[in-house]
């Protein structure tokens, strides 16, 4: 175990390089001059030299790839050249409402998901099923764009059910005023294609020899649902939620644009947007890490759930 | 026992299988009909005109008509009419410019060329009050839009996958089939692409690339090769130690053979699985594209292009755009969602 | 006789298919499981056995329809009318089942333990200190070793045989009247089948309980069942006392399933085949047909010092090797076979694999010809492929299925140039089909429309295209039924005797080796550990190993091995 | 001196009763930006969003009348408007005394009086080139000796303590600018934003991170920051009294607001919540549910929100339904001009000769203007017919500089020029090279409108046109490189001076703020000798013919001026627009 989890952290060493290496390469090819952005209305040659040289755009390609390695190993990503504010602390603060947002977001969808995929999988070919089914692919129709634009505008505008937008300091605030209509857009969502990976993945489980052994010691349907299908359900279920949770850094963009909630999202398309090298490396960085730590933990978490499962 | 009933190929089980499933031959029919209907918009039989201004700015639909605000609608002309009294008002001249025949170095030019304008003079057109399905602010018929925005996203949606699909199923089955250093430089490939937050590849991509519909495409497939390639690397490796693959490697056959001929056509059943999953997903992907500005360029049209003028709308009541948008795509989407669903199940080879 | 524990009447039952037409798998049969005694359920695939086995704990999947006159009484009580609650009370309680994979019917991710104390908990209202106590007696009982350290274990720590024995003892844990036992050592070697029945035997003897035993195999029942009902296609063939099946069976299906088995008394020229005795004539056997290398043999494969070892990943960036196949040497004769024996993990297929280079061998010579193929370049090697051909277990694996039969016969020779256009291949595939005995119109089949005897054939056709020199069987005939097998066996006995082959026959099952096998060599944990000619080796086993392989294997009747006071319980 | 200088300005601090703190912190004002800021040192930034916080924090010398239109500049950390010698060089400025800076550790604990050598430092700041302040081309070249001193500093930090001709203190209180030639706008450039007065002990303490260190002597100070997503600012316990005063102009609405406000000390409001809100349709809810309590329209949102006359759309009222809410609305017309550029130095679209000039007229001629003000605009904008806009100085209304809208002339004019249509039907180059035109232009919804238009422009001339979509720095960045052939842009005016405006085609500042390349000998003649005049006849004659040359040469389409509508909440009192200063947030109250 030890020995795997030492191999699989070294192992993310090549592929933190190759994704330095894809961002490099993306980025200062196209990613934009920030100096233009910084030299603002009016500019002159000296200026923007002299711009481009304290960003360290002067260098060559390959001592800028350098500081980008000692950027990496350190953890420090250094300034914002939007605003040269440090980069930590920018990130900082948009972390707490995206994991707020994204994680109520896939805590009550996946509370909701899992116990209505195992009624509906236990009812399975019932016509409570297919209707489940058919409202499922129904409400996974629409595009998410318009679940939001119209939410906002008939729930919160129309309705007034909701405050339009906002983003609070306080925790108790934003979950009881300002989280309810953007969770409740979000779970909408995501609510359906959860509901049938998960019921897909207790009606296969259902199908499995154990599940007849359980009948044959005479257990009635509820407890084999409950005891000996959900385990096993829940391998895939925990391996889908575990590979998500990187994402919960990343936020919810659309939600986030329109909710005015100061989150990861928008952070990213902002620093693409002002060609903010400094914040874009450290996130896509940070969310690597993440990506791959999280890989790691949902194969440890398998492993605790599937006891077949070994490590290698 | 299906001897009696002459040679079936698996396809033609799966076919079988597939009529006797009626939503899924239902939906088949529907997602038939939009392929029909996409294809007729691309060689410019159905909605040819759909960039031409046939109504007044925002005409609501014709039976809907009342639900429409009653917003007062300005025209070019107001704003000339306008414009000229201000100008009177100042003693500006009522046509051309300040300047005089002897500053201006074309002066001369206009006044031989003005000789000859009545050829590219047009007729005014008379402007329509409804429409079907109302119109856009530009006064273009928002159903012609809607029709012609099928053809571009059902196109983008198809070639999109269909590109990610040849890309993961190629790179997947090199290193499923293979292995060893190949699958290692693949994998890290994968793992690199994986964990680069989707966005940012996007933005990034998106960035290099002149707009339209072939570069939402190639930006769609770099973004979404990933699934193919783990499930089709997942299937070359398990499909390269069964039987029947050994048996191909014992009469001789090549590995390129092997993949392709023998182990490819067993797996092709996912990868049509696969293909309308993604087909749908980049149907969807397209909407957020064209919402970030990354869409189709003036002179197309998609239904991300059309739903990225909602919101817009929205605010002053015209909702219509994107009712007819959501419909459309609800139907498409809904219709390719349920043949995916039987699909599976038909083509199963398990299910037999 | 008393009332009988169990008493099947009229039971039909039919599948409801994907088309709406039902399917009638069991035909209105009928018979008793008198008390405290075994009766063994016997029949090929599609007889309807298992259905029948299923149908009495109704788990049959939710497409099963039963016939309206239909009953099956426990007790008195008609279990098709039951409500679901008193249904589960039988299940698991009087009625037990264990089924054919221990390893899938077992819950993943319970301990065997949790797994035998839930249906005491559920059934015998223990509390889980007392239940684990029994849970582990019980293991103890069926003779699972090491039984406190074992209990929390998950299935998959153990061997197959040692999950059979967990199936075995949450089955009896309530004492049920009834055990019924689905094929339980069909996925198991045959030293450890012996085990599982001999215990599977005492328990029936020791708990007074009655045993439904389903298998396809008339010799593993006929060691201990005391009456065998022979089913085929949905309806009872014979129903009699076990030693009446064997001595004087009076149903012709019964006496074509007892022939066409190879056996290790005897070796006829031809086996046996049901058609043989279908048709009315009496049977008469083929004479013997004698086996062995002799001195002018002219050696074709020679095989020196075979050495294979497979590597897996283990610690930080250590390798674990493991020797799969250790120093094997062997000659193979033309036009005779040589049989490679072993269970499970032995290495036989491996050496298959290796010496047509599917798998690169680790170290070891082997002479085709004169010429070590293993050390070739793949370049070179190519023109020796068509020369050595191999015929898979899984015929329902071996063919892809998305070719026709025909592009799976011309496939080969296209690859090798043999015929000189389409036309002519085609022909000479048609020839091969007709051959190995497909009918004309098999060519633009699909392998899913053929049996799996048929697929087989076509697998065989295959080789045969390339006309090789040598023919690697391997567990070729294993999972085929009897009939069937004796079919196929019967064609590579003809395909030899018509051109010569040579045949390396790898098998688990002993007494088809027998059969076929000139020469025989035994494979045990890699290790080669006897060779042979096959007379000698049956008749003169020398190690240790080869005399308890061949102690294991079932002998049917006479019973002569663990249970002889089984047949006096008959008299 | 200095530590005496703090003694000295305690002692001030307890004598004078001057600091009238009187601002309400429970009142709390929510506005929104629709784009991020960057940040708040005064000399790092240009964007209008982060000016906006800035001039509330820093006090430059001189200020805008709020009420008076037009506009008028008034003393503000001066005693008076600046003494100007005869020659118009010299500048004089006494500040008023006991004007304190925020409490800040960088002063030790100490009360801080605002003194000349912080304007001093403050200016010289921009000139420092490792500072690289965006707006160095207001002070570059213009002070005596303050090019010897930059030049000394290479690239390196400006001898902030050697002495400077031009920027020097003649008492504590005294500032003296001097400069090299005469320049009518100095007043104007120094009450921007970026001139506002920061201490150097701040900025020194805080060198590696200025931009969220802002502190000033304005009324509000800045509490709380969030890049991109938050700023809050709160009154300033050490501002200066500063009481509503302000002399009504003949707008109607500066009865109501004297009388809301005559007499209170300023700032009112307590606190002032700043979101960035980057889409339209949640800005214009938020408003509507008073989450926002002054906010522009959204242009989607304008004929929901306006009763537009079609007669004269920019006189629009607003909606009696939120009129009866009694929710204010006020417009004006910005200082700004939009236009699309032609390159000049392009092979195809730039250049003297007849046949490019007939080229540029034609687009010019195509482009319907109309229906995009109709459209896009909703009537609130008017056409761009003179470089200047109405408002700032030079500006001529009787000129009419907008080529006439006639698509069929204009490609009568391409034919006569032997740009002939193609079998295909479009255009090919006279040399008989295809034609096909990139048009630069950004990713969002609104710039796709813009293009449409654009499209039908170039379809009804058969011209060919592609896109070139970039974010705006990249397409900056090509556009300062000569790379594009046309782009649109607008331009604010940073002073309300012609000058400001006629410098765009100035052929020096080509690779600069002159995007188009224009370089015409006449009119870089013409502008040089107008920065020697005043605003007044003489300068306007010679703007008039420099506009001529323009509208000949057509090195820009002229666009529109857009006509700015806010609204504010019935309870936001005293809030009046001003088309130069930003926000208003100092002077006006909130009653909820």
């Amino acid at each position: 175990m030890f020995a795997y989890i030492i191999r699989r952290v070294l192992q993310m060493i090549p592929t933190i390089f190759g994704v330095m290496l894809l961002l490099f390469i993306l980025f200062n090819w196209v990613g934009g001059d920030p100096s233009y952005i910084l030299a603002g209305k009016s500019m002159n040659a000296t200026t923007l030299a002299n711009i481009r040289a304290q960003l360290g755009l002067d260098k060559s390609q390959f001592a800028q790839f350098l500081i980008f390695v000692k950027q990496v190993a350190t953890l420090n990503f250094g300034i914002s050249w939007s605003n040269q504010q440090p980069v930590s602390s920018i990130l900082a603060a948009r972390v707490g409402p995206s994991v707020t947002l994204t994680g109520f977001i896939m805590l009550v969808s996946t509370v909701l998901s899992i116990s209505m995929a195992s009624l509906v999988a236990y009812v399975r070919g019932s016509l409570t099923d297919r209707m489940v089914t058919l409202i499922c692919t129904t409400a996974m129709s629409v595009s998410a764009l318009v679940y939001i634009i119209a939410g906002q505008f008939w729930l919160a505008h129309k309705l007034g059910w909701f405050p339009v937008l906002g983003w609070g300091d306080s925790f108790a605030k934003n979950l009881v005023t300002y989280l309810p209509l953007p969770v409740l857009l979000g779970v909408i969502v995501s609510l359906a294609p959860d509901l049938r990976f998960y019921r897909s993945c207790f009606v296969e489980e259902m199908n499995h020899d154990y599940v007849r052994t359980a009948r044959a010691k005479g257990l009635s349907e509820p407890k084999i649902m409950l005891k000996h299908v959900m385990r096993n359900a829940l391998i895939p279920v925990v391996t889908s939620i575990m590979m998500s949770l990187p994402y919960l850094l990343v936020g919810a963009l659309l939600l986030e644009t329109f909710f005015a909630i100061p989150g990861m999202g928008r952070e990213v398309i902002m620093a693409v947007d002002k060609s903010d090298f400094p914040v874009i490396k450290a996130i896509t960085i940070y969310i690597a890490i993440l990506t791959m730590i999280f890989n790691l933990l949902a194969d440890i978490v398998y492993k605790l759930i599937d006891p077949r499962v070994q490590l290698k | 026992m299906a001897n009696e009933k002459g040679s079936r190929s698996l396809w033609a089980l799966g076919w079988k299988r597939l009529r006797k499933d009626h939503i899924g031959f239902v939906s088949l029919w529907m997602v038939a009909a939009f392929v029909l209907l996409a294809l007729a918009g691309a060689l410019g039989l159905v909605a040819s005109g759909w960039r031409n201004e046939v109504a007044k700015p925002y005409a609501p639909p014709t039976l809907l008509k009342s639900l429409g605000p009653k917003h007062v609608q300005l025209t070019a002309e107001n704003i000339d009419a306008a414009n000229k009294a201000s100008e009177q008002a100042n003693g500006q001249p009522s046509t051309g410019t300040s300047l005089t025949a002897d500053e201006d170095p074309l002066a001369g030019d206009l006044a031989e060329a003005s000789k000859n304008e009545g050829q590219y003079q047009e007729a005014a057109t008379q402007k329509a009050e409804t429409l079907p399905m109302g119109a856009d602010l530009r006064g273009r018929d928002v159903l012609q839009k809607v029709l012609k925005g099928t053809s571009t996203s059902m196109l983008v949606g198809l070639m999109g996958s269909l590109a990610a699909i040849v890309l993961g199923t190629i790179m997947g089955g090199f290193g499923g089939y293979f292995g060893q250093k190949i699958d290692d430089l693949l994998m890290w490939f994968y793992s690199v692409f994986t964990s680069v937050p989707d966005m940012l590849l996007l933005l990034a991509f998106s960035a290099v690339l002149r707009r339209g519909i072939s570069t939402v495409i190639l930006v769609m497939a770099l973004t979404s090769w990933t699934g193919t390639f783990r499930l089709m690397r997942a299937e070359f490796l398990k499909h390269k130690s069964r039987e029947y693959v050994k048996a191909a490697d014992a009469i001789g056959a090549s590995h390129l053979r092997r993949m392709f001929v023998h182990i490819l056509p067993n797996v092709s059943y996912l990868l049509l699985v696969q293909f309308s999953i993604l087909t749908v997903a980049l149907i969807k992907y397209e909407v957020i594209l064209s919402f970030l500005g990354f869409g189709v360029s003036v002179t197309q049209i998609s239904w991300g292009s059309m739903l990225a003028e909602a919101p817009a709308e929205l605010i002053q009541g015209y909702w219509w755009q994107m009712a007819c948008v959501t419909l459309f795509m609800s139907i498409l989407v809904t219709a390719f969602s349920m043949l995916t669903d039987s699909l599976r199940d038909a083509l199963d080879p398990k299910v037999k | 006789m008393s009332e009988p524990l169990v008493s099947i009447q009229n039971l039909r039952v039919a599948f409801r298919m994907e088309d709406g037409e039902p399917f009638e798998a069991i035909k209105g049969i009928s018979f008793d499981i008198p008390k405290n005694r075994t009766v063994a359920l016997v029949g090929e695939s599609g007889s309807g056995k298992s259905v029948t086995s299923m149908a009495i704990l109704r788990l049959l999947p939710s497409n099963a329809e039963f016939g309206a006159e239909s009953k099956i009484l426990f007790e008195g009580k008609d279990l098709l009318q039951e409500d679901p609650h008193a249904l589960r009370k039988v299940r698991g309680g009087n009625i037990a089942m264990i089924f054919q994979e221990p390893m899938t019917s077992l819950n993943p991710v319970f301990t065997v333990g949790d797994q035998i104390m839930e249906t005491l908990m559920l059934h015998m209202g223990m509390g889980r200190r007392a239940a684990r106590q029994k849970a582990i007696s019980l293991l103890t009982e069926c003779g699972l070793p090491e039984p406190e350290r074992r209990v929390d274990r998950y299935p998959h720590e153990l061997s197959g045989g040692q999950q059979q024995r967990v199936m075995i003892a949450m089955a009896i844990a309530c004492e049920p009247k009834l055990l019924i036992a689905d094929e339980p050592t069909t996925a198991l070697d045959v030293t450890i089948q012996k085990q599982i029945l001999k215990l599977v035997a005492d328990l029936q003897k020791a708990r007074g309980m009655s045993v439904l035993f389903i298998t396809h195999d008339l010799d593993v029942v006929g060691e201990f069942a005391h009456e065998a009902v022979v089913m085929r296609e949905g309806e009872i063939r014979e129903h009699s006392e076990i030693r009446k099946i064997f001595e004087s069976p009076q149903d012709n299906y019964t006496k074509a399933l007892i022939k066409c088995r190879p056996h290790l008394g005897r070796r006829p020229q031809r086996l046996a085949v049901i058609d043989d005795f279908m048709q009315g004539t009496p049977y008469k056997e083929p004479p013997h047909r004698p086996r062995g290398y002799s001195h002018g043999d002219e050696i074709i494969l020679d095989v020196q010092g075979l050495h294979k070892t497979f590597f897996s990943r283990e610690g930080l960036f250590g390798k674990r090797a493991f020797d799969a196949v250790k120093d094997v040497s062997f000659k193979l004769a033309k036009g005779k076979t040589l049989g490679i024996v072993g269970e499970s993990g032995s290495g036989k297929t491996t050496v298959g694999l290796t010496l047509m280079r599917l798998h690169e061998a680790t170290a070891g010579k082997a002479f085709f010809n004169g010429k070590d193929i293993l050390s070739m370049t793949p370049k070179e090697f190519k023109a020796y492929k068509r020369r050595i051909q191999i015929v898979f277990q899984n015929p329902y694996a071996s063919l892809n299925p998305r070719f026709t039969v025909q592009d799976i016969l011309t496939e080969p020779m296209m690859l090798h140039g043999i015929g000189s256009g389409a036309q002519e291949r085609r022909r000479l595939a048609a020839d091969l089909a007709d051959r190995v005995g497909l009918s004309s119109n098999a060519l633009s089949k699909y392998p899913h429309e053929f049996s799996g005897g048929q697929r087989q054939r076509i697998a065989i056709a295959r080789c045969l295209t390339m006309k090789p020199d040598i023919l690697i069987c391997d567990e070729s005939v294993s999972a085929l039924d009897v009939s069937v097998q004796a079919q196929v066996l019967n064609l590579l006995q003809d395909l030899q005797d018509e051109f010569r082959l040579s045949y390396l026959f790898i098998s688990h099952d002993l007494s088809v080796v027998k059969h076929i096998s000139d020469q025989v060599m035994v494979m045990h944990e890699g290790v080669l550990v006897e060779q042979a000619d096959s007379d000698v080796i049956y008749a003169n086993p020398q190690h240790d190993y080869t005399r308890e392989l061949l102690a294991s294997i079932p002998r049917g009747w006479p019973r002569d091995s663990f249970n002889a006071e089984g047949a006096l319980a008959e008299a | 001196m200095r530590k005496g200088q703090f003694a000295l300005a305690a002692l001030t601090a307890i004598l004078i009763s001057g600091n009238g703190f009187a601002a309400d912190m429970n009142k709390v004002l929510h506005v929104a930006f629709n784009a991020p800021e960057t940040g708040f040192d005064p000399a790092k930034i240009s964007d209008q969003y982060s000016s906006s916080i800035v001039e509330n924090i820093f006090d430059p010398l001189i200020t805008y009348d709020y009420l008076a239109r037009p506009v008028k500049l008034i003393p503000n950390t001066t005693e008076a408007m600046p003494t100007i010698s005869k020659d118009g060089k010299v500048y004089t400025f006494h500040l008023k005394h006991g004007i304190y800076f925020a409490d800040d550790p960088a002063f030790g604990g100490k009360k801080r009086e605002l003194v000349a050598e912080d304007y001093a430092y403050s200016i010289k700041r921009l000139l420092d080139p490792t500072i690289n302040s965006p707006y160095s081309f207001l002070v570059n070249g213009r002070f005596v000796g303050g090019d010897e001193l930059v030049a000394k500093a290479g690239k390196n930090t400006l001898d902030y303590n050697a002495p400077l001709e031009g920027i020097k203190t003649l008492d504590k209180y005294t500032l003296q600018l001097t400069l090299k030639e005469t320049n009518f706008n100095m007043t104007y450039i120094l009450s921007m934003p970026v001139f506002g007065a920061v201490a150097r002990e701040v900025i020194e303490a805080n060198a590696a991170n200025t931009m969220a260190h802002p502190v000033g002597t304005g009324p509000y100070l800045l509490k709380e920051w969030k890049p991109g997503t938050k700023m809050v600012l709160e009154a300033n316990p050490n501002y200066r009294k500063d009481v509503f005063n302000f002399a009504p102009s003949k707008d109607a609405i500066d009865a109501g607001i004297i009388k809301a406000m005559k007499g209170k000390t300023l700032p009112c409001i307590g606190r002032v919540e700043v979101s960035i809100i980057e889409e339209e349709q949640p800005t214009w809810l938020a408003f509507l549910e008073k989450q926002l309590d002054i906010s522009g329209i959204p242009q989607p949102a304008l004929q929901e929100a306006l009763v537009i006359d079609p007669k004269d759309p920019t006189k629009a009222t607003l909606n009696p339904k939120y009129a009866k809410m009694g929710i204010q609305h006020q417009r004006y017309k910005l200082q700004e001009v939009t236009y699309t550029y032609f390159n000049m130095d392009d092979s195809v679209v730039g250049g003297d000769s007849k046949e490019k000039l007939a080229l540029r007229r034609a687009i010019a001629m195509a482009f319907p203007r109309s229906e995009t003000i109709a459209a896009i605009r909703r009537g609130q904008a008017v056409p761009v017919n003179y470089m200047i806009p109405e408002g700032v100085g030079g500006h001529n209304p009787n000129f009419k500089g907008a080529a006439e809208y006639d698509p069929a002339k204009a490609n009568a004019l391409l034919d006569k020029f032997g740009y002939k249509k193609g079998a295909d039907g479009w255009r090919v180059q006279p040399n008989g090279k295809p034609l096909s035109i990139e048009y630069a232009t950004g990713s969002a919804a609104i710039d796709k409108q813009w293009n449409e238009y654009w499209q039908k422009a170039f379809d009804s001339l058969k011209i060919h046109v592609t896109w070139k979509v970039g974010k705006w720095n990249e397409l900056d960045k090509e556009a300062r490189q000569s790379k594009l052939q046309m782009w649109g842009l607008a331009w604010g005016a940073d002073y309300p001076d012609g000058d400001n405006f006629m410098m765009l085609l100035y052929g020096k500042n080509a690779g600069d703020v002159n995007y188009a390349n224009f370089k015409n000998a006449e009119y870089d003649k013409l502008f040089e000798s107008s920065l020697k005049l005043p605003d007044g006849p003489e300068r306007n004659k010679l703007y008039d013919q420099m506009n001529k040359i323009v509208v000949a040469q057509q090195p820009w389409i002229f666009g529109d001026t857009r006509v700015r509508n806010t609204l504010a909440q019935p309870y936001v009192k005293g809030f009046k627009i001003h088309p130069i200063v930003n926000t208003t947030w100092r002077y006006i109250d909130l009653q909820k």
